[in-house]
């Protein structure tokens, strides 16, 4: 066996190599410096998850492949490597808050997020099963961790708990279908598999059904949803805002490669499934939403039921059905930063509140942060001209255009049902009486939030960008 | 080879995922018992994975096997932290107690 | 660009004023007298001034065009989603309509509106917007995000400045109307497929496959159904005028539910005359039934708003059937009378609140015998209610007549029940007129009741004037929509009969 | 000129609406106050008003003590002043409708005898597509003779109420109302095509609905004016309907069109409602159908009784000289239209003969002294219908002619008794006021003359040509038309004389109301003069353009009569040229014996015939049978749609029911969610256990 | 039957029946040596596919290293056995279904696998015949396969870092003594006079400080 130098070059792996040896330095600078060193170490963080992003963007143009083909680097992955990483970042700028507090002074939190980080990079660019498995493994080994990271709070252990147990469950189905897979297709590798699986037998379709049972866990699909809103609840806010960023980028990134790439050919049979999932998951999330009183609980479920509609898109099976995954969560990711923001800011005498009650009246007492959040609320919904529903423009567009009718009306109806419970969100802040003022919201917190929030609302003037990006990304799968 | 085939050890792997997984929700006890039953899974992936690679001549599976093993420890450890940190808070470990948060 | 943009884009400008009105009241801070005062003059002035503006439109306008004009083209979402706006002769009246009565409102709420005053005129700015911009866009997906967006300034205003049961009211509003579009959301995309954009005039030109156009149909239906509102889908049109406020409610009968009938003429009827000539007798059927069935309902109502909504669907029932009687008659005056009910409407909400604002009750047994004390009120109030019966010489009976009057070449039986409405209405308004206006002034409560005031003379006097000026000379009105609405006509006329003779080959 | 016909009612109107509108609000605060109170702060505002709301309290304070007092009119209390300018706005109306009577005379001899037609086109109005319908001022001979009655009507009418309303506080209001009303209906006249008319025919409506309600504070004027309202809609409904399917069928709604084109459409059918109708008959009588609202026929009379709740000047100008003969003059109008269907002739003539005798038995036992004139006119218009039925157009406009000036003698005759009683109305009341208001007495009995037909005077030349008309008419229902309109004419003498005698006869029932009965000032003597003036002399010098020879000459086009009825009118037996006068007589000598000689006999009749004299008394039950299948039944489906079709049904199925069933939903899919690690995990074996055997059973094959 | 039969139905049967004792053995310290014993099997199964490599790590990580650490948690977690004896049973019935119509399945698919040429041709690293498993594994594990490699070297990097921020206490409210800091104190530093005005009471900012 030779070592095929020309397949094994480094610079694809650059961002990410970057991003690994600054981890490690961040984790020097930790161990040696000790807890008082969690905000220069979370800020460097920041940096190096910046620079990572522009190392990644300043990669040589084109498809970029590595590792025997393990690891590719092309405008897909390049596009939501980077959105991956703006979602860390956002995280990492809205924890400071959390880490600021005496008893949670965790250098390590920022390390972990960088090493997340880094197994969503290699999830994204994973070009066979193994890298899948490992770049998964890297991810969520650091985020049950995170998830539990407030040692002193029984709902934060709780959180990592069943996310640690249900991940696990999780990874040996996605392992097994992987097994499943190697041992029909004799191969790993995604355009190994692409070619063999041209005979779809049953072997592969239960090893698919069992890899995508797996990823559906990540991206939280149902029925592989039920950690989503303990874990969103148990966990830390910044956690849960972490949570509810990056990694579905990286789960969803992951999804689409592996059925568009490795199995265009029993596109029938994934199809059913993610039909299924998408269907499911739209009506869960809009129907278990409404229940809740909990907004952290709530946006779990909103959250699936966004996963849902990114699933439509995906379910059609086509560049466009791809763009409009790459688009939706895009825009949902930056929804669901400036939601976080809004939820990390709603502080009472130092104390988060996050029963929805709670906004009662924030139109009044802080009509900014009220109006922001209002408007991403709706964006959630979908209601134009606000950029959440581009996002689901774009995926029922893909969906009609396969013929996915009944997808697309189950979807529509459900994204009504979806808007009842944040129109009562904005009810609360806007028709109750108002409670007492929260406190000031620190200048991380409204930056963010103004970020995501202007980009919410203005980007319907001027979509074209993203857009654009999303279907060069898009196209480059195909 | 002998007239134990493939379909052998596939079968067995199955039993033991199957094992697995009904560890993990039918045990009502103690979640240590869902770690291990977590390792049962991983074990069944792994014989999976070498059972291909020995009857496709393919060195790929065992090395993924391998990797198997590694992260699985890595995991258990992860998992057995978490664990721990969870019983100091709570005191107990019964599966039927982490019902802090539900509907 | 096009290049048929008339030195300035004034029909963007149009749309996009209010916005800067809006912008302009962000900057206002706190919620003391002052910055209620400021609030209230920006919004005014804004309005005013986009107001003057549109009717630089209505100068420039050449009736004589079938065609869009003040045509304004920009690359925006995608190949074949772009942003284009332009207005014809059914169009234009609307916009018009809209920029004409945004100042009533703001001058309505002038005192009634004493809670965040400054979010308010926003709202209604907002709106505003929303509004022009629907009633001017050229392209489905630009005239989605103008019609599904103004569901959120209204969602607000119900609900933060709204009666008591102003949270059902607005969450049935809201998630009413947006099921109904989220489905046509489904059709424009299934055109955008099937034409490869999304470009209105080109749609118009384009054939859509029977098929295709029954769906298309359909999913338009259902959201101009419930935004117009039609039978049996109205339910959500009472609660919401009767928990909005005063503004909230004119803006919401004069404009907001003639987006449907719009809807109806822009899309509809052009762009799938083969499904509308198959669904007219459905249209029909659900027309004569909101006339009948609500003028009936109307007739036992014990709230004076809830009267005037239930009013307003018969009403719009006679548009809808006007529009798919599709002769020229019926078209235009569908268009008249969403013109007019915007106006009539509108004042009668005006009315109402001037009331509300002095006794804070809606109940019709709350009044009577205002006349003795409010005689200008009395008079007003007189004025509208007989253009809502439809008295010859007031606007209202223009659109009625001549949307009665092009369904009786149609279909008979439709026009004749319809016809019924005729006495259906008299009954119901002037009940309501004795029982609030008329009689003796016995309740003590209304002992020292006030007539209007200078300010509210203002907003209604323009209106009385326009009512009666409409229901004697139409013309303008007419003659500005005449070229599109024969346009309309002739095609789908054209349609129809190439679906008849289809129909005849065996 | 026409215009200056035309327009100077309106122009009187809205200077005398102005008027009544200022002196309202001078004496009505306006909210401006309340406003500028309010910035001073809300306590020293209740204080502030209550001073000027003090005398509008003790109104409602007395209002409130005495809820009975409203029975008769809402002027009993006349604490308010007359508005300022109430003489000038008098002034100013009554002027220039005596102008526009004036000219009205000129423009028919101009018209009429020199036949100089006019059309004079003022505006555009609706124009869309083929529908072209334009302001336009039409005046031919009928037209003329139309803007004749009504203003001189009108004007006369102007003039009384100057006298009878004297201790009104809002007669700016009222004088403004009387000329919006002439105005209205001079534009109906006036019309050139069938909006047109329409418009003046609702206008009058709209009038009326304002006259009968003029006193506000009534309940049954309330009641009433709506009841006019609505019950004429019903009739509107029908002219509509004619309107559209002219327009259907011809293309457009000018008369002139209309009328060249009516030949060619005989023949022509209509699928209305699966019947198969002949064109022109199913127009005719749906135009008819407007006509019969707006004139009380039969079925759709209720309101006009009703009406009555109005002042006594209205009662004469709308009630019975001018707004209800717009239903004969839009037959009139169409009677190109009516000759060439004659199915609908017939139904003309059995509704006019219908009513003739109708309207004439409730008028029988009536006691209001109004209501009996009401069902007098509602009678006579009856008359003019047979007339036009059968296609002796000139002749029933004979009768409306003539029919103008008596009426209106015997309503403002009845308002001067009223006035003299101090608004007692009940004849049973009265008695013996011939001595106490002689005058009044003398202009009625001549009022009752040329009603009954007295030989020689106005009615006795128009009602006999109409029952000739009947007789000689061809058309089936021809025969019962003569028949009934004969009858009536006895009970029109037995009721009329009837009513002189129980109010002028006799001797007084109400000695307190009689001591102070005084005659009524010349503001109101005057229009009786002239109109009792007229009753005498309207008939005989126009007999022969109305009903002789001189038809043709006179209407030229402006009426498609019957060719042959003129002839045929004058070579009817002298028997029959008799009856009604014998009838008349006969109606007069039974009167007398009831009410004069033997006063015993009504009541013994009475009693004896209880269940007729019910029947009659409570109108046939008209009211009673409308209230059972129209008014309560729409106001019970009313309810149940709004109850159980908008609540339970559209909003139980629709919104609310869909909201239950999705709170339904979201709580199994919160129970779901357990918190229970196993469940979770066993949630996801199911859903790859699904999956595996969805494609293992191969459902999910390709 | 020949002896690697016979192995084999030793090796699983010992592995099954010992993972099925792992699920219901009520004890967990029993579980973990059941635990055992199915890896012990299980590598044996390697073994007679001829992964001795894997078998051995099988043994050293998850025997030597994972199952001690089991057994060390329950030892330090000192639980309360007697609680955890209930509720076994309490959806078996469908739980069972589920998993054997599951198993069913699967069993089904496990007979099923054929080799077939489109399978050896996609085949990327062939098993070289001239040499051992563990050096075949050697030859690639750092060349090919470096990556793979390098990341497992991370995951295990974040179990570290994990472990240790989970596990790892500095109890804040915990006061240690620190000598030296004593030592240091000075008057200065450890008192401080204050005035306050008659009837205020200290004022917030002092008393923040205060507390301090």
């Amino acid at each position: 066996m030779t070592f095929d130098a020309a397949g094994y070059q480094l610079l694809p792996v650059l961002p990410e190599l970057m991003l690994t040896v600054g981890g490690m330095v961040l984790l020097m600078i930790g161990a040696y410096g000790g807890p008082k060193t969690t905000g220069v170490v979370t800020g460097l963080a920041i940096c190096l998850l910046v620079a990572t992003g522009a190392a990644e963007l300043l990669l040589p143009a084109g498809r970029l492949v590595t590792f025997g083909g393990s690891f590719i680097v092309d405008d897909y992955a390049r596009f939501l490597k980077v959105l991956a990483l703006i979602g860390s970042t956002a995280t990492l700028i809205l924890s400071r808050q959390f880490l600021a507090d005496p008893s949670s002074k965790i250098f390590e939190y920022a390390i972990l997020v960088v090493l997340a980080s880094v197994g969503m990079m290699v999830l994204i660019s994973a070009g066979d099963l193994i890298m899948i498995y490992l770049g998964l493994e890297l991810m969520s080994l650091a985020l049950y961790v995170v998830a539990a990271i407030n040692r002193d709070d029984a709902k934060s252990n709780e959180a990592g708990l069943k996310y640690f147990v249900l991940g696990a469950l999780s990874s040996g189905l996605l392992l097994y279908g992987a097994s499943l897979i190697y041992g029909f297709t004799g191969t790993v590798n995604f355009a190994g598999i692409a070619a063999a699986a041209q005979e779809g037998n049953i072997g592969l379709i239960f090893g698919l059904v069992f890899l995508l049972a797996g990823l559906c866990f990540k991206v939280s699909a149902v029925p592989f949803h039920m950690w989503t809103p303990d874990v969103y609840e148990g966990a830390p806010t910044p956690v849960t805002a972490f949570f509810a960023s990056a990694p579905k980028v990286a789960g969803l990134a992951v999804f689409t490669r592996v059925v568009l790439t490795a199995f265009p050919s029993v596109l029938g049979q994934w199809q059913q499934i993610v039909v299924f999932v998408a269907i499911a998951s739209m009506l869960l999330g809009s129907f278990a939403a409404i229940g809740q009183k909990n907004i952290k609980r709530l946006m779990a479920y909103s959250a699936i039921g966004h996963i849902g509609f990114a699933l439509v898109g995906l379910a059609a099976g086509t560049v466009e059905g791809a763009q409009g995954v790459l688009v939706y969560i895009s825009i949902y990711v930056a929804m669901t930063l400036g939601a976080f923001s809004v939820i990390l800011a709603m502080k009472r005498n130092g104390f988060a509140v996050e029963q929805i009650s709670d906004f009662s009246g924030l139109s009044r007492t802080n009509p900014q942060l009220a109006f922001f959040f209002a408007m991403l609320l709706f964006s959630l919904a979908g209601i134009p001209p606000l950029a959440g529903f581009f996002a689901k423009f774009y995926v029922f567009v893909a969906a009609v255009k396969a013929g996915l009718f009944t997808l697309a009306i189950i979807g529509v109806v459900a994204s009504v049902i979806g808007a009842y419970y944040y129109l009562t969100i904005v009810k609360v802040m806007y028709f109750d009486e108002p409670k007492p003022a929260v406190d000031p919201v620190r200048f991380e917190l409204r930056a963010v939030l103004a970020v995501a929030g202007l980009f919410n609302m203005l980007f319907f003037v001027y979509p074209a960008p993203l857009v654009s990006a999303a279907t060069v990304a898009a196209k480059s799968l195909f | 080879m002998s007239t134990v085939g493939i379909g052998h050890f596939l079968s067995v792997a199955a039993i033991l995922f199957t094992i697995g997984t009904l560890g993990i929700f039918l045990n009502r006890k103690n979640v240590i018992v869902i770690l291990m039953s977590i390792e049962l899974m991983l074990l069944a992936v792994n014989i999976n994975l070498v059972a291909f690679s020995a009857f496709l001549h393919d060195i790929v599976g065992q090395v993924f096997a391998l990797l198997v093993l590694t992260v699985a420890a890595a995991e258990a450890a992860i998992g057995l932290a978490v664990l721990v940190v969870y019983f100091r808070n709570r005191g107990s470990i019964a599966v039927k107690d982490i019902n802090l948060m539900k509907g | 660009m096009s290049a048929s943009i008339m030195t300035w884009p004034i029909l963007s400008v149009v749309t996009f004023l209010p916005l800067v009105g809006a912008a302009l009241l962000l900057m206002i801070r706190g919620s003391d007298a002052p910055a209620q005062r400021n609030a209230r003059w920006i919004a005014l002035w804004t309005t005013l001034i986009t107001f003057a503006v549109s009717l630089i439109l209505v100068a420039r306008f050449d009736a004589s065009q079938a065609g869009f004009q003040f045509v304004e083209k920009a690359p925006w979402l995608a190949a074949g989603i772009g942003y284009h706006m332009g207005v014809d002769g059914i169009s234009l009246p609307f916009v018009i309509l809209t920029t004409g009565l945004m100042p009533f409102c703001i001058i309505a709420s002038w005192k009634s509106i004493t809670r965040r005053v400054g979010e308010y005129m926003m709202a209604f700015l907002v709106l505003e917007t929303l509004m022009i911009g629907t009633f001017s866009a050229l392209d489905l997906v630009l005239f989605y995000l103008f019609f599904e967006g103004g569901l959120i300034p209204m969602f607000l205003i119900i609900g933060v400045w709204g009666g008591p049961r102003r949270v059902y009211a607005s969450f049935k509003f809201f998630l009413y109307t947006l099921l109904g579009s989220v489905l046509m959301l489904l059709a424009i995309m299934a055109l955008y497929l099937n034409a490869g954009t999304t470009d209105i005039p080109t749609l118009m030109q384009t054939a859509v496959p029977r098929s295709l156009q029954t769906w298309a149909w359909l999913a338009f239906f259902a959201s101009f159904a419930v935004k117009m509102p039609m039978w049996p889908v109205h339910t959500w049109l009472p609660d919401a005028h009767v928990e909005a406020p005063t503004a909230g409610s004119v803006v919401l009968a004069a404009i907001m539910l003639k987006m449907g009938g719009y809807g109806f003429l822009r899309f509809s009827l052009p762009m799938f005359p083969d499904a509308s000539h198959d669904f007219a007798p459905l249209i029909f059927a659900l027309s004569v039934i909101a006339i009948v069935y609500t003028s009936l309902v109307a007739l036992m109502q014990e709230d004076i708003k809830k009267l005037i909504a239930y009013s307003s669907v018969a009403h719009m029932g006679f548009v809808t059937m006007g529009i798919f009687a599709g002769t020229t008659q019926g078209v235009a005056g569908g268009v008249f009378q969403m013109i007019s009910h915007g106006i009539v409407s509108g004042a009668l909400f005006l009315c109402v609140g001037i009331v509300y604002d002095r006794m804070h009750t809606r109940e019709i047994s709350a009044y009577g015998g205002l006349v003795n004390r409010m005689p200008i009120y009395a008079v007003v109030f007189m004025v509208f209610t007989m253009a809502n019966v439809g008295l010859p010489g007031t606007s209202g009976f223009v659109g009625e007549f001549l949307t009665l009057l092009g369904t009786f070449k149609v279909n008979i039986p439709t026009a004749t029940v319809a016809t019924l409405g005729v006495i259906l209405s008299a009954a119901y308004a002037l009940w309501l007129y004795r029982k609030v206006v008329f009689g003796a002034l016995v309740k003590p409560s209304l002992a020292s009741i006030k007539d209007l005031t200078w300010r509210e003379s203002l907003t209604l006097v323009p209106l009385v004037i326009l009512t009666l000026l409409f229901g004697v000379y139409p013309k303008p009105v007419l003659d500005m929509s005449a070229a599109s609405v024969q346009h309309l006509v002739t095609t789908y006329a054209a349609a129809a009969s190439a679906v008849k003779a289809a129909a005849l080959v065996p | 000129m026409i215009q200056a016909i035309v327009f100077l009612p309106l122009i009187g109107a809205l200077l005398a609406a102005a008027i009544a509108l200022f002196g309202a609000h001078a004496r009505n605060p306006s909210g401006d106050t309340v406003e500028h109170d309010a910035a001073h702060g809300h306590g020293h505002a209740a204080t502030g008003h209550a001073a000027p709301t003090g005398g509008d309290a003790a109104v409602i304070h007395a209002a409130h003590d005495e809820p009975d007092a409203h029975d008769d009119h809402g002027h009993d209390h006349p604490v308010e002043p007359p508005a300022a300018g109430s003489r000038a706005a008098e002034l100013i109306t009554t002027g220039l409708l005596l102008v526009s009577a004036g000219l009205s005379w000129l423009a028919l001899v101009d018209v009429g005898f020199m036949h100089h037609d006019v059309r004079i086109p003022l505006l555009p109005w609706i124009n869309s597509g083929d529908l072209q319908v334009a302001w336009t001022l039409r005046v031919d001979t009928l037209t003329a003779v139309m803007l004749v009655v009504v203003n001189t009507v009108s004007s006369l009418v102007h003039l009384y109420s100057i006298g009878y309303m004297n201790d009104d506080p809002h007669r700016p209001r009222f004088f403004a109302y009387l000329s919006l009303f002439t105005f209205a209906m001079l534009m109906l006249v006036t019309a050139d095509n069938l909006v047109q008319m329409f418009f003046g025919w609702e206008g009058v409506g709209l009038a009326s609905y304002l006259l009968i309600g003029f006193w506000y504070q009534k309940p049954e004027a309330n009641a009433a004016a709506i009841k006019a309202f609505v019950v004429n809609r019903v009739g509107d409904f029908g002219f509509l309907l004619g309107i559209f399917a002219i327009f259907m069928l011809v293309g457009s709604i000018d008369f002139e069109t209309i009328f060249a084109a009516a030949p060619g459409l005989t023949g022509k059918t209509i699928n209305f409602f699966g019947w198969h109708a002949d064109a022109l008959t199913l127009t005719c009588l749906f135009l008819f159908m407007g006509a019969m609202g707006k004139s009380a026929q039969f079925l759709l009379h209720t309101w006009l009784p009703d009406a009555m709740e109005g002042p006594t000047p209205v009662s004469a100008l709308i009630h019975a000289a001018t707004m209800v003969t717009a239903g004969v003059f839009m037959v009139a109008r169409l009677s190109p239209l009516f000759e060439l269907a004659p199915d609908a002739q017939n139904v003309v003539i059995f509704f006019g003969a219908t009513t003739a005798f109708f309207a004439a038995t409730i008028g029988l036992v009536q006691n209001d002294i109004k209501r009996i004139v009401a069902y007098s006119t509602c009678s006579q218009l009856g008359y003019m219908f047979v007339a036009m039925g059968t296609g002796a157009y000139s002749v029933g406009m004979f009768h409306l002619f003539t029919h103008a000036f008596f009426k209106a003698l015997l309503f403002l005759g009845s308002g001067s008794v009223i006035h003299a009683m101090h608004h007692e109305q009940d004849i049973r009341h009265m008695g013996g006021l011939k001595d106490k208001i002689p005058f009044t007495y003398i202009v009625m009995v001549i009022g009752t003359l040329a009603l009954t037909g007295f030989p020689l005077t106005a009615g006795y030349f128009s009602k006999d040509a109409i029952i000739e008309a009947a007789f000689a008419s061809h058309h089936t229902m021809a025969f019962y038309g003569f028949l009934m309109t004969v009858i009536a004419a006895g009970l029109t003498s037995f009721y009329s004389w009837r009513l002189i005698f129980k109010t002028f006869h006799g001797t007084p029932h109400d000695q307190k109301h009689y001591e102070a009965a005084h005659e009524s000032p010349y503001w109101m003597l005057i229009p009786l003069v002239v109109l009792a003036a007229g009753s005498i002399l309207a008939g005989f010098p126009f007999k022969e353009v109305f009903a002789g020879h001189g038809v043709g000459e006179f209407f030229r086009e402006s009426l498609k009569m019957n060719p042959h009825i003129i002839d045929e009118m004058h070579h009817i037996p002298v028997a029959v040229a008799y009856l009604p006068t014998a009838m008349m007589a006969l109606g007069f000598v039974v009167s007398w014996m009831f009410y004069i000689r033997k006063p015993y006999l009504p009541v013994e009749l009475a009693n004896q015939h209880q269940l007729l004299y019910k029947f009659l008394l409570n109108k046939w039950y008209f009211d009673e049978l409308y209230d059972l299948i129209f008014v309560r039944p729409a106001k019970r489906i009313g309810r149940f749609l709004w109850k159980a079709g908008d609540g339970t049904i559209i909003d139980g199925l629709g919104p609310d029911g869909v909201s239950a069933r999705v709170l339904d939903i979201t709580r199994g899919a919160v129970r779901l969610q357990t918190g229970y690690l196993y469940h979770y995990a066993f949630a996801m074996l199911v859903g790859v256990a699904g999956l595996i055997t969805w494609f293992m059973l191969g459902g999910g094959g390709r | 039957m020949t002896l690697p039969d016979l192995f084999f139905y030793l090796y699983s049967g010992v592995c099954v029946a010992a993972a099925t004792m792992v699920i219901v053995s009520r004890n967990p310290v029993h579980a973990v040596l059941f635990l055992i014993l199915v890896f012990v099997n299980a590598a044996g199964l390697f073994m007679l596919m001829g992964a001795e490599f894997l078998a051995m790590i099988l043994i050293i990580v998850y025997v030597g290293a994972v199952a001690v650490l089991f057994l060390f948690v329950i030892m330090m977690l000192d639980i309360d056995f007697k609680q955890l004896r209930e509720g076994f049973f309490e959806y078996l019935p469908f739980g069972l279904l589920i998993g054997v119509i599951f198993l069913a399945e699967l069993l089904l698919l496990a007979g099923g696998w054929v080799i077939s040429p489109t399978l050896t041709k996609t085949i990327t690293a062939p098993i070289p015949d001239n040499m051992g498993n563990t050096q075949a594994l050697g030859m690639v594990l750092y060349t090919r396969y470096i990556h793979y490699f390098q990341i497992s070297g991370l995951i295990l990097l974040v179990a570290m870092i994990g472990a240790i921020v989970l596990t790892m206490r500095h109890r804040v409210s915990v006061k240690r003594q620190n000598i030296a800091a004593q030592n240091a104190r000075n008057p200065a530093t450890a008192m401080e006079v204050r005035k306050v005005a008659s009837g205020q009471g200290l004022q917030d900012a002092d008393a923040a400080e205060w507390v301090q």
